[in-house]
């Protein structure tokens, strides 16, 4: 395993050659070198510039992951459970998911209005699928033979469902919050893309319109690392959650 | 009418092809009885449907003169499959039935463990199921299915795969405990000397019938000298005899 | 694309030309769209491709990539670029009017720049010519950003001000317009020509192309002066095709009062005295001391270096 | 389940009604009524004028999910079985995700040109992520009893993966191809948001640009047309690959 | 060297406690081993040791004068657990390890009805296993451990879940065929007079050691009857003995 950091490390030094050898043969405004991206992220991290920046996009990606996710969960488990509702239900989650968010963007300020809201709205509703669609299928392949012991047990619906079927879908669940952690932050910068003046997505549409190229590389390169902190996180308490279901992995 | 009662039971898993017909059978308050048959004949689907995990197709299940539809929590069932939750410890395996309505209490961690010392498992109480033996695993079902002072037991070959040697013990284990909280049991097996030593009735299935039902008139209390006296293993060869379908 | 390499195959002898938009095709750009029907390209042996983009800046991308030869592009773009170093020709100029303006309803009593202070403006989006216009506008009668409260409102702008979500909204002539038929009352306009009359829209070219190019530049303008002379003469053949080759051209009144939008800020005195296309030296280099001095561009630029008439054909 | 669609019916009918009536007291470019989204869906298929936009946005959609889900299963598989490749890849899947593409357009059209090639890009890169993670995830966790027959019968590692881990981890599989092709619809669109002139995408940004907004609510509604019909499309092909798979689900 | 030798193998899931401690044990070619003991001892780790799917921590397996690293492909496994896939059908789950590597052909397709015949489930060949009795299961898995004419054997309880008749024609079936193919079977059972009726030699397992080595000298071909004969039943009573730790 520490083999993988050094090569990881290489491969890493390896690409931002490249990156750096291809970007001297092109404008700055097309593609800036790694060398000039890092410095103006630092420069933004130190002057405190890119702070407030990050702050929002980070608190309008934690609120929407978490109504979202929750949400996404919790209808997933009901449409899991009841399959009229299922059936029910079905074409508005496919039309809330398959209809452009940006295209809605305008209706979204009207209706939330030009702050937070709209942008923890569209988050939400990003992360709201991986999970639902994940739940909904973990919770209805469980083993047979403990769905019988749970019936001869008397287990209530709630109880099977608490006691069983979640902990036996667990794995599959967290591999749906792994997707709706990473939309998630796609899902609030592209929230910030309209209206908004603060946030990193309207850093993004600052720094095209001002024609900031290695402005717009530099927020790329924050968001990347936050969305990697967060799957690092998800993959950390999914391992602590997880200890028991080792069973069934790979040594 | 009789504590459990079997009426006229049909059932098939499709439509077309009856696994079970017609069966009828009772089992009174405190009573043992075993269910003898060659694989595939049927047991494991009657104990189903005796339980109310199954429904049957014609006839009906009466438990305490109420017509059975789904299983009753008054009820202890030993799979044919140890099905134990791989995500919880042996003691919480045991515990299982209690912790679904609530928080097991002083009083029920103690049977837990009493039962876990029953079945040899003391110092396994903070393993995880995949840490265990096959036997071990069969032998925390047998406890988990007596954690609630089940009324009615029904299990299904709880003993194959245990040695000759746990398997009495736990055999005097069993009787004694179904004695002493007058536990009617409804036990498949398929080692014949078992099924005599257990029961006061022994049932033979074939193709989905009972085709045989023989009442074990030994002394109730049972013990180990009794497997080499004549008279059982006159029964057990009678039982013998009828399943290899030789007339006596 | 593959697809532009079939269709010159076809054309055989023509030589290509991309042009990088910042637009979608749209039905206000009908003379550039339809040479299958009136060759004024053709007629100058040239097969004219015109790439979509997403915003003046694209455009400059594009043909900074080397994706397309031309750009068709707002000045703002053009002084950022040149602020990053990069060198660029301004060839020909498509729209001389500035055609921002600033869009309040009747009852809010806004009728010149300086009723904006502490006002919500909504602009298009904050990389759009909305937003620097307004700023030009503000700039002129000595505000700044932090006298009004600038939101974004997508392209549907005029919906949040008729539902008094903005008091006022920046936008073009060509929105305005729309807006109006989809049922924008009465609402006063400031118009940003009338504080800063700078150009909507250039053709800008790299260095490189501009030196290498001269004679196919040469033939692209004076197909596009000649396409443009069409359009101001004919607006309602134009109108017309727009139905087929604008991709929001479904509606045929609508593109020719579009049209005749455009064609009126197609001309300017200059276009007048020297024809259309004449780049105006003077009305860009104060364009680019405002967007210096309002902070959008660092360096101060020179615009005798960047501009070129030359290449605009003789009447 | 005949009760299903008698009240899924009715469903839509009442929300038809109460959006009728809210639209009725706003201005049509806020939100158009039903009834004028329908009319104008209707017009632009019956005159033609949606076809070409349709047919370039779907073959979008289809080349890009087939190339994205083909892709994720695959390197799924690949950082499923491989630990090492798992930990030196995934900062840029992540990577590839967390940025949102359409910030990254001059690139894309550097890189694809502005035809098809570019959205179809964008669209499988889309498509990737869930299908991957959920692949990683479900082949994982497998049971070791099994795995532990496949080892006692010699099988090779790419035996135990094709008739083991990935039957086995079919379920989770289709879940996230579940997801993927109603992203994919997404993603096709968004594609076309960077200069397109074809294409359902183009012609949301060019109806905004209109103010045309029945026009844009009625390609929102053929979206979810389209994104409804590739995902009962998967539904079925699941129903039939998975016939064998029925034993752990509710019956 | 023997066929199959274990050499002072010792191992411990986790370090610290050894399972199987300093084990060594020889197989010969064509012969019969059963190993018995209580639950939890050992045999099914033992096992795994045998065929590689475990390595030891201490000694090693020989297997044809060849270090045992992981299973080779010509050795049969029934596990304790029947195991088998679900979405296969039951003639396809018999035919696995040969689909595992290529299409099978006709003739593999006949001895896999030849085998699904012999456990008598002929009749069930479309079947998927969850229509199964567990019992039928696994006969299921003895069939898919027989179909490649293995040269050793490795047996966990196979036959735990059947009922004495079926049992008694599936050891005769076994034994035969064992001779005929002169295969080394090691068997794991709890049933001694299924051990001694078996096997050439015994060997009885507690807590990780082998404790006791019995060779059987009943006549190479086993007949029913010999199950009833004074040797026999002597034999049993000494492991039996030796099992519950009296001294004979
Ligand atoms: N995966 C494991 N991890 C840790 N301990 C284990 C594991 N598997 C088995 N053990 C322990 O090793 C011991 C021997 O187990 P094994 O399965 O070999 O017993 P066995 O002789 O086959 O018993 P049975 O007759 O009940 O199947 C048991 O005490 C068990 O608790
Ligand atoms: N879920 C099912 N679907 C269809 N057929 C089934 C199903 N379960 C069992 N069967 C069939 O019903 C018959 C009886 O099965 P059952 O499990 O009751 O047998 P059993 O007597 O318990 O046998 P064993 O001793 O092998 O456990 C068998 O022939 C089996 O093939
Ligand atoms: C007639 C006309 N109307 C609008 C624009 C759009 N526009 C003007 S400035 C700017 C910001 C840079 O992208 C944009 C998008 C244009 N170019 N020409
Ligand atoms: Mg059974
Ligand atoms: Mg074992």
């Amino acid at each position: 395993m520490r083999n993988v950091r050094v090569y990881g490390i290489l491969l890493f030094i390896v690409l931002l050659i490249v990156w750096e050898l291809v970007s001297g043969a092109m404008s700055e405004l097309v593609l800036p070198a790694p060398s000039v991206v890092v410095m103006t992220l630092w420069e933004g991290l130190t002057t405190g510039y890119l702070l407030p920046h990050i702050l929002r996009t980070l608190s309008e990606i934690l609120m929407g992951l978490m109504i979202g996710s929750f949400l996404g969960f919790l209808v997933g488990i009901l449409m899991g459970e009841i399959p009229f509702l299922r059936r029910l239900l079905f074409p508005y989650v496919i039309a809330s998911q398959a209809v452009p968010k940006l295209a809605l963007a305008p209706m979204f300020i009207l209706w939330f209005g030009f702050g937070m809201t709209s942008k923890v709205v569209i988050t939400a509703l990003i992360c709201f699928f991986p999970l639902l669609e994940n739940t909904v299928t973990s919770i209805q392949y469980t083993d047979s033979n403990k769905r019988e012991l749970f019936r001869v047990l008397g287990a209530t619906r709630w109880q099977t469902l608490l006691q069983l079927k979640i902990p036996a879908g667990l794995p599959g669940i967290m591999a749906g919050l792994r997707v709706a952690v990473v939309l998630a932050v796609v899902g609030a910068v592209v929230g910030e893309f309209i209206g908004g003046s603060v946030g990193l997505g309207a850093l993004i549409i600052a720094s095209q319109g001002m024609m900031d190229t290695p402005l717009m590389f530099a927020v790329l390169f924050l968001l990347t690392g936050i969305g990697m902190l967060l799957y690092q996180f998800v993959n950390l308490s999914e391992k602590y959650l997880l200890k028991r279901y080792t069973k069934g992995k790979n040594q | 009418m009789a504590f459990l009662e079997i009426d006229q039971v049909t059932f098939g898993y499709k439509r077309e092809t009856p696994i079970i017909t017609d069966v009828s059978w009772k089992i009174n308050k405190g009573e043992f009885h075993s269910l003898l048959g060659r694989s595939g004949c049927g047991k494991t689907t009657l104990l189903k449907l005796a339980s109310g995990l199954l429904n049957p197709v014609e006839g009906a299940v009466y438990l305490q003169k109420k017509k059975v539809v789904k299983p009753s929590t008054a009820v202890g069932f030993v799979f044919q499959s140890p099905t134990l939750l791989e995500w919880k410890n042996v003691i919480d395996n045991v515990l299982l039935p209690i912790t679904l309505q609530k928080k097991p209490n002083k009083e029920e961690i103690n049977r837990a463990e009493y039962l876990l010392d029953l079945v040899g498992l003391s110092s396994y109480r903070s393993c995880y199921p995949e840490e265990l033996s096959g036997g071990q695993q069969s032998r925390v079902a047998i406890a988990r299915a007596l954690i609630k002072y089940p009324t009615l037991l029904f299990m299904d070959e709880p003993f194959a795969a245990l040695d000759a040697i746990t398997r009495e013990e736990l055999q005097d284990d069993l009787l004694r405990l179904c004695q002493m909280e007058k536990t009617s049991v409804l036990f498949v097996t398929h080692d014949i000397s078992e099924a005599i030593y257990l029961s006061d009735q022994v049932a033979l299935m074939e193709a989905g019938k009972i085709i045989y039902n023989l009442p074990v008139d030994l002394p109730k209390h049972r013990t180990a000298e009794m497997r080499y006296q004549h008279s059982f293993n006159e029964l057990c060869l009678n039982v013998r005899q009828k399943m290899s379908g030789q007339e006596i | 694309g593959d697809e532009s390499d079939q269709a010159s195959e076809e054309k055989g002898e023509l030589e290509r030309v991309r042009v990088a938009n910042w637009s979608q095709l749209i039905s206000e750009q009908t003379n550039l769209l339809v040479d299958e029907e009136k060759g004024f390209f053709q007629e100058h042996g040239l097969d004219v491709e015109v790439i979509p983009g997403v915003g003046g800046g694209d455009a400059i991308k594009n043909v900074l990539t080397g994706k397309a030869d031309i750009a068709f592009t707002d000045p703002g773009s053009l002084f950022f670029s040149l602020d990053q170093g990069e060198k660029l020709k301004v060839i020909y100029n498509i729209y001389p009017q500035n055609v921002f303006n600033v869009v309040s309803l009747k009852e809010s009593n806004i009728t010149t720049p300086k009723d904006l202070k502490g006002k919500t403006v909504g602009v298009y989006s904050l990389s759009s010519g909305t937003r620097q216009n307004l700023l030009v506008l503000l700039h002129q009668a000595g505000l700044t950003e932090e006298d009004v409260e600038i939101v974004e409102t997508g392209l549907l702008n005029f919906a949040p001000l008729m539902q008094g979500q903005v008091d006022a909204t920046a936008a073009t002539d060509t929105g305005l317009y729309t807006g109006k038929q989809k049922g924008l009352g009465e609402v006063n306009v400031m118009e940003v020509k009338d504080y800063l009359n700078f150009p909507s829209d250039v053709f800008v070219v790299t260095e490189e192309t501009y030196e290498t190019k001269k004679e196919l530049l040469t033939k692209f303008l004076a197909g596009y002066r000649a396409s443009a002379a069409w359009m101001i003469q004919s607006p309602e053949e134009a109108a017309e095709l727009a139905v087929e080759y604008a991709i929001d051209g479904k509606n045929e009144e609508d593109n020719l009062e579009i049209i005749k939008l455009r064609n009126a800020s197609s001309i300017s005195e200059s276009t007048e005295k020297s024809g259309l296309g004449t780049i105006d030296e003077e009305v860009l280099q104060e364009a680019a001391d405002t967007y210096k001095q309002l902070g959008l561009i660092e360096n101060a630029l020179d615009m005798s270096e960047v501009i070129s008439n030359e290449l605009i054909p003789k009447e």
